[in-house]
């Protein structure tokens, strides 16, 4: 014990006396100073575009071209991207080209008429001759297949969006990074989603 | 202790080797399953699609329907029974992995004893001689890959040419000869007997409500349109304004009684005075009854419609929202700004461009065709180069410090008809339309070469090689001649068609005023305020007139008399003639920069706030 | 060498890692990514045996509107709404007049003697030389006027909106609707998904309309009541597709209908009977998605159809023999 | 409701400029006859924006309490129960992202891209552990990142790596970090996300490849510790500039050493520089002259590289998806024809002419040109300053954490005999 206090006072006193320690100390001060100088400038030019909303991930429905990479190119499986109806622009039609396939057997709910291959869109009969569909979310695996075809033959009421609570929101949306119309785009959280537009919330304009 | 510390060694070896082949049994199991699931994708399997395909065949089978939803069921109970195995097999694995995780850390621990501290007995010198031979080698290797890819890398950007493009084009499906034929608008005469003619037709009804037929119209009334002409014709061109410099941009005004004599401060002469809410040096353009302005600071760019008779502003339209116009406004100086070029309009449609490279279109009535961006440019003073247009093309001269362009654009989309990359340098001056040989060409000035293009395909049918430095002035075209000046270069007369110069001069040189040509005589208006009249055949001097201030405004012809107006504002109106003759004198009071535009006997000048319109009253 | 084992699992490891990482990199990139398993092939649709194509497309006339919406031809003269206005072109594309108004309309019909042109919620009647003689603004707020044709002093307007035909004297007055409701099974009333319904009166003066739902063409009698119809549901090309169609037709002199289709955009003729004749104008001549073209006929049976996306007249004549 | 009708209006603003779908958009619905009510779609709201200023407090937390161990307490298990913690709550319970790691990209695009806004949340995780680094060494490596916790827990038998390895493989983070900023800076990539071996493994959800990355990692990280912290992580290059000039350190021992070299094999990681041996120095062959020679030569890097880098942009930038696709129009002008070239039809069908496509590729080239100088030119710094290294010799007398590369995980303290 005696032994490492006396080393001790012997560094210590060392350490005081010579210049070249106090010469290096200065150095590293100086360095240490410049680089916290270095961060502070770089958080300020960071900090001139500095946005204290939080953003998220989100399809425009109207660049979707509907290829798949959303099914395929996200992170989750089955993807955060999934299909959302806007039941003010459906047109409730018996024949649905989201819900059947282009040259379905019959208009029923039978498994070889319908278009979605996880069977995630519900058809109930309202009245006569109207029907609604419903998405159930939990199995739909956004391969968009159905927006084409809602797209192509239809209203387009059926459309593709990131559902948020789903989205680990990464740091670059590797669907994104695919999408050839460029669709994906950060918008702010405090409004998430890009839902097409109705017929009766509009209001006179 | 000994025994205690035994058995924990045989516990741990044991959960250790257990969860290690729990782990890699799970391992295994998951990677089965992404090998089955990636090999027959039950959601789109070939067995169901071919099932359907033969449904369509035989539409009523029942066995095959029932066929169909059984295998459908299975498939997706395969599929969905994979994800949860992935789920669940996920979550095994991880646990697996920590408790293994542990159990080794706690059997390496056991197992350790203290042991004699290792000695390194490493010879440090050799170690770093071994760094650094491995250091070089590597740093080597990357250079190495660095050149090796720059050499077996193409930059295909490099290759690509317009021509290029047109060739690529997707051959169209189309084996028909389609004939296409452009609807044109009928020209209206902006005189009011139509309306009045009409309106008196009238025949009283109580639900009439005469404002909604804004413009009636019976076949006779209507000048009938000529074939494929959608666009104003010379005769048209020359009766208006519709570019910087007036028509054609050469500086020339065609209309008579124009006064020589005002005054801003008592309002002599002055017919109307507006503010214009935006800064910018653009001139005034002027269409029939709508003169044309635009103005832009480097937050919000703005295109103005005002009634040419009263002054009033019509319209006023915001140009924003274009897809690739840059969020933060580009470096401009302040004597250039953001709003710099000139509008040009067919009678049809107004097309301005802006420091921001988002150029516009409107029609008439202020509402919008259609816009883009033509790429931010990189121009250390600013984009100042005005637009003009000629049938459905509006000619863009682009220069950037990255590329030297001239683009035309389909006055009625946007879109870029043709694009000629011209060599040389970086230009300020705008174009003009010079009648040569019949056809109307593109005239650009700019260092070093003066050269005219093909309105119609862009090709450079003449080049001339005689201009220095940054080039403000644009070419001036009269007596089938070009004259192309700069500061610091030369005054040349080039014949366009002969691809010559004709002759030069050094003495007196413009910086940023064009020269003007009419009835054979040249004008020359320099900075340093001197104004010069050259013969423009010959070159020959005959008067030149030393003024105190610069001229930066361009010297213009109009009803046949000299305006020029110099950076104090002060207006002078020559003879043209070989003789210096003063006509008349003005004074805006401000300061003047921009080319004032003739219509009816009437002249339009923009000074810094305001629009003028002076007339004899 | 000490720990052998280890350093080639290391070294193998390593391998994995870049090898991995590359391949991401390199297979990643547009062209090299796996087709996309959940394709919806309607292009198959469109591929057409041109032996079926009886027109040929002879004439384009581009028209100056943002926004076309209506085209009506008569007496050699083209009437197109769109924007705000309206605009009458001769047959050679010479301008012959224009007309504005305050709102934008949606389809125009012209008889001898006026010119109606329907806007959403409301109609004008005005004269050959353009002036206004009457407006009808009775129409419900959720109202979507689409097609308009008049019949010995009776004018037809079809509003998608609301589903029904209702009918007007030329002075203006209602003079009762058409619901297309009968007592047989296999039409209940108009079905409308979308703002396409389309009236016509044949050369025989029956009414016919559009009941786009059902895919469709019904005769009425003025009075409402069901003479006839004919469907077509497939999309083959012999029927019509989707939920919506045909979206516009007109007859030829003979009494055969043309009809356009949206979304997959295509124009054929069917025989007055409803059999199907052939194709004037292929998918792929049209851009993929876009609304359908309005339809006109002139009196040697050509075919002009109205372009939304190109915005022009395209015009399309029977292919010689 | 109200959010719900907010939405809808401002998207009924949004299609009033889309004309095209106006007209179907404003189509009344069917009247519906047995009072069927409309359901409305369901969007399930975000992570709420609070949260994320949690996870900031949270990292906050534990940098000071991971500072607190390394310095003032002292104790390994403290430590290894701290990365637990950040194990489970940055790894597994916010699935590995936002990351100070991944950060840097986000601060190189909001540099270079002014149309880039970056969040509060992620700046700060890029500076809090830097700052807390030029403090008190790198112990955000030790307690506070998820990507050090996990490998740091699967350390089984850490086998020592020669020196000529460990400053040959170190170049690599530094390679790493120029491309990411490289990419980053012309938005073609976020490389460091895009490649984080052990994202995948804290979400139970990846793509093959990133598991196959992730797991190859974690089986090397048994045997050689930390392989993607030593080796691979650019942030880390960061942290070690900070952590050479850190104000306070970890240290071995609380007092003197006693040169007992019993910590000498204690570091899994290679970090405890030995005291000089007097006897190699004064044998060295090299003197003033190679160190001229090495200095001088930096100057001949960093232009050489710079060199090699601006040779190279062509062939990096393809990486970008816009220069890939003008190129790949330019070079294979048939693929205009290929339907199910999705990027290709896209393009076409967006009404984008082939001009400014060029352009636009033409611009970001040119970035890559002048970031290929740069950071070609600090590959160059990099290697000349690691040979000028070799060549000085400090004089250490004790056993003592190399404070560039040690991560505070205070190891070496358990063995160290003397106490207080």
């Amino acid at each position: 014990m005696l032994n490492v206090n006396s080393h001790k006072q012997i560094r210590g006193i060392e350490m005081e006396n010579s210049p070249k320690n106090s010469r290096r100390d200065f150095i590293k001060k100086g360095t240490r100073l410049s680089l916290l100088l270095t961060l502070g400038a770089v958080g300020g030019i960071a900090a001139k575009h500095l946005t204290g909303e939080k953003y998220v991930w989100q399809i425009d429905p109207f660049k979707c071209t509907q290829c798949g990479r959303c099914a395929t190119s996200c992170v989750m499986s089955p993807s955060a991207v999934k299909c959302i109806h806007a039941y003010d622009l459906c047109g409730y039609c018996d024949l649905c080209g989201g819900y059947l396939k282009p040259d379905a057997n019959q208009r029923s709910t039978a498994a070889e008429n319908q278009l979605c291959p996880t069977a995630a869109i519900q058809r109930k009969y309202i009245e006569e001759p109207y029907f609604e569909y419903v998405i159930d979310e939990s199995l739909c695996i956004g391969c968009a297949k159905c927006v084409k075809g809602c797209t192509s033959f239809g209203n387009g009421s059926l459309h593709l969006q990131i559902i948020q609570n789903r989205c680990l929101n990464c740091n670059e949306c590797s669907i994104a990074r695919l999408c050839p119309s460029e669709a994906i785009s950060r918008v702010k959280a405090s409004n998430p989603y890009k839902v097409k537009g109705s017929f009766t919330k509009e209001g006179k304009s | 202790m000994r025994m205690e510390h035994d058995i924990k060694l045989k516990l741990s070896f044991n959960i250790a080797l257990v969860s290690g082949i729990f782990c890699i049994t799970v391992a295994l199991l998951l990677l089965l399953n992404f090998m089955q699931m990636s090999k027959n994708k039950p959601l789109e399997s070939k067995a169901l699609t071919s099932l359907v395909k033969r449904l369509s065949q035989e539409p009523n089978s029942d066995e095959l329907k029932q066929e169909i939803r059984n295998f459908d069921l299975l498939a997706r109970k395969a599929y969905f029974n994979s994800q949860w195995q992935v789920k669940t097999g996920g979550y095994l694995l991880l646990f697996g992995a920590v408790v293994m995780a542990f159990a080794l850390r706690t059997l390496i621990g056991l197992r350790s004893k203290i042991d004699e501290p290792l000695l390194k007995n490493d010879n440090e010198l050799i170690s770093r001689m071994m760094t650094q031979k491995w250091v070089i080698i590597t740093g080597t290797l990357l250079i190495f890959l660095g050149l090796v890819a720059s050499y077996a890398s193409v930059d295909h950007l490099k290759k690509y040419s317009v021509d290029e493009s047109v060739v690529n084009a997707k051959p169209s499906d189309d084996q028909d000869k389609i004939e296409v034929i452009q609807v044109g608008q009928p020209v209206i005469k902006a005189d009011s007997s139509v309306k009045v003619e009409a309106t008196s037709n009238v025949k009283p009804n109580k639900t009439i409500n005469p404002e909604k037929v804004v413009t009636v119209l019976s076949s006779e009334k209507i000048v009938p349109v000529i074939g494929k002409t959608a666009f104003p014709g010379s005769k048209e061109i020359r009766a208006n304004v519709p570019s910087f410099r007036g028509p054609f941009g050469n500086g020339v005004f065609y209309t008579k009684g124009t006064p020589v004599e005002w005054d801003a401060t008592s309002g002599k002469n002055v017919i109307w005075k507006t503010p214009v809410p935006k800064k910018g040096y653009n001139s005034p353009v002027i269409w029939e009854n709508k003169l044309f302005l635009s103005g832009a600071d480097n937050t919000i760019r703005e295109v103005y419609c005002f009634d040419r008779s009263s002054g009033k502003l019509l319209w006023k339209q915001q140009v924003d929202k274009i897809q690739g116009s840059p969020a933060a406004a580009p470096k401009v100086t302040e004597d250039t700004g953001f709003a710099a070029s000139s509008l040009t309009t067919d009678g049809n449609h107004v097309f301005a461009l802006f420091a921001t490279g988002d150029i516009i279109c409107f029609d008439m009535d202020g509402k919008r065709v259609w816009a883009r961006n033509l790429g931010v440019p990189d121009n250390h003073y600013g984009h100042a180069s005005s637009l003009i247009m000629w049938k459905d093309k509006i000619f863009v001269q682009y220069d950037t410090n990255k590329s030297r362009k001239l683009i035309a654009l389909k006055a009625s989309s946007g879109e870029t008809t043709w694009e000629t990359l011209r060599k040389g340098k970086i230009s300020w001056a705008s174009p003009i339309l010079a009648e040569i040989s019949g056809k109307y060409q593109v005239v650009l000035s700019t260092d070093p070469m003066v050269a005219g293009y093909d309105s119609e395909s862009g090709k450079e049918l003449w080049s001339v090689n005689c201009m220095m430095g940054e080039v403000g002035p644009s070419p001036g075209f009269g007596s089938g001649l070009i004259f192309a000046a700069n500061e610091y270069a030369r005054l040349v007369a080039i014949d366009p068609i002969k691809n010559a110069k004709v002759w030069e001069s050094d003495e007196y040189m413009p910086e940023v005023a064009s020269p003007v040509c009419a009835n054979g005589l040249l004008f020359i208006a320099t900075s340093y305020g001197v104004l010069a009249c050259y013969d423009a055949k010959t070159g020959e001097k005959y008067w030149v007139k030393e003024d105190g201030t610069g001229f930066y405004s361009s010297p213009v012809i109009a009803d046949n008399k000299l305006y020029t107006f110099n950076t104090a504002g002060k207006m002078k109106v020559f003879e043209v003639g070989k003789t210096e003759k003063i006509l008349g004198e003005g004074d805006a009071t401000e300061k003047i920069t921009t080319t004032p535009a003739f219509k009816d006997g009437r002249m339009y000048l923009r000074t810094p706030k305001y629009i003028y319109c002076i007339g004899k009253k | 060498m000490k720990n052998k084992g280890i350093t080639l699992f290391l070294i193998i490891l390593a391998v994995i890692i870049v090898t991995s990482v590359t391949f991401d990199y390199y297979f990643s990139k547009p062209d090299e990514l796996p087709e996309n398993p959940y394709a919806l092939n309607i292009n198959l649709l469109e591929k057409i045996d041109n032996s079926k194509i009886l027109y040929t497309e002879s004439r384009n006339f581009g028209l100056n509107f943002t926004e076309p919406s209506g085209i009506c031809f008569s007496e050699g003269q083209f009437f197109i709404v769109g924007d705000q206005k309206m605009q009458i072109i001769d047959t050679f594309g010479k301008l012959k007049g224009e007309f504005k108004f305050d709102q934008k309309p949606t389809c125009v019909y012209v008889s001898t003697q006026n010119i109606f042109v329907g806007f959403r919620k409301s109609v004008s009647v005005l004269n050959r030389e353009g002036l206004k003689m009457n407006e009808w603004n009775s129409f419900s707020d959720s109202s979507v006027i689409t097609s308009l044709a008049e019949k010995s002093g009776i004018l037809f307007v079809a509003d998608a909106g609301k589903r029904i035909i209702r009918k007007f004297s030329l002075a203006g007055n209602p003079l009762g609707v058409i619901e297309g409701k009968t007592g047989n099974d296999q039409i209940h009333g108009f079905i409308i998904p979308s703002p396409y319904f389309d009236i016509a009166f044949n050369e025989d003066g029956e009414l016919w309309v559009v009941n786009p739902g059902k895919h469709a063409l019904e005769n009425y009698t003025v009075s409402g009541d069901l003479r006839t119809w004919w469907k077509a549901t497939s999309v083959r090309i012999e029927g019509f597709s989707g939920c919506c169609n045909p979206a516009h037709f007109a007859f030829l002199p003979d009494g055969s209908f043309v009809t356009s289709e949206k979304g997959t955009v295509r124009i054929k003729v069917y025989k007055p009977s409803g059999e199907f004749l052939g194709v004037v104008a292929a998918p792929s001549r049209f851009k993929e998605n876009s609304a359908a073209p309005d339809l006109a006929t002139d009196n040697e049976g050509n075919i002009y159809a109205l372009d939304m996306d190109k915005k022009m007249i395209r015009q399309f004549v029977k292919k010689e023999k | 409701m109200d959010k719900w009708i907010k939405i809808a209006l401002i998207f009924t603003l949004l299609i009033f400029s889309l004309e095209g779908f106006a007209q179907k958009q404003r189509f009344p619905k069917p009247e519906f006859g047995t009072g069927y009510s409309q359901p409305t779609p369901v969007t399930p709201e975000p992570r709420a924006l609070a949260l994320e200023y949690t996870d900031v407090i949270v990292l906050l937390i534990v940098l000071s309490l991971s500072s607190w161990i390394a310095i003032k307490d002292r104790s390994r298990k403290k430590m290894l129960w701290l990365s637990v913690f950040t194990l489970l709550y940055f790894g597994f319970y916010r699935d590995g992202c936002i990351c100070a790691i991944g950060s840097v990209q986000n601060v190189a695009l909001t540099i270079f891209d002014p149309g880039y806004a970056i969040s509060i949340t992620t700046l700060l995780f890029f500076l809090l552990p830097l700052i807390f680094t030029l403090y008190f060494g790198r112990t955000f490596c030790a307690g506070a990142c998820p990507l050090g916790a996990i490998q740091d827990l699967l350390i089984v038998k850490p086998l020592s790596l020669p020196e000529w390895l460990r400053k040959t493989l170190g170049i690599l983070p530094y390679l790493y970090l120029a491309l990411a900023v490289l990419f980053a800076a012309t938005g073609t990539d976020f490389i460091i996300c895009r490649y984080d071996p052990f994202v995948g493994i804290f979400r139970m959800d990846a793509a093959f490849h990133m598991v196959i990355i992730g797991i190859a990692f974690l089986l090397m990280g048994m045997f050689v510790a930390r392989p993607y912290c030593r080796f691979l992580c650019p942030y880390g290059v960061l942290l070690n500039w900070m952590s050479k000039f850190s104000k306070w350190h970890l240290a071995i021992t609380p007092a003197a050493c006693i040169q007992c070299k019993l910590c000498s094999d204690s570091c899994p990681f290679d970090a405890i520089d030995y005291p000089t041996d007097e006897k190699q120095v004064k044998q060295r062959i090299w003197g003033v002259n190679r160190f001229l020679v090495y200095a001088v030569l930096i100057p001949l890097w960093i232009i050489i590289g710079g060199y090699a880098g601006s040779k190279a942009h062509v062939w990096i930038s393809k990486a970008n998806p816009k220069v890939y696709l003008a190129e790949l129009l330019i070079s294979k002008p048939e693929v205009r024809l290929d339907e199910k070239n999705l990027d290709v039809q896209a393009f076409l069908s967006s009404g984008k002419s082939m001009e400014m496509l060029v352009d636009e590729a033409s611009v970001i080239r040119r970035k890559f040109y002048f970031g290929g100088w740069i950071a070609g030119g600090f590959m160059g710094l990099v290697i000349g300053m690691t040979l000028l290294n070799q060549i000085i010799f400090r004089t250490k007398k004790d056993y003592q954490p190399n404070k560039g590369n040690c991560y505070s995980c205070v190891r070496c303290v358990t063995y160290c005999p003397v106490k207080n």
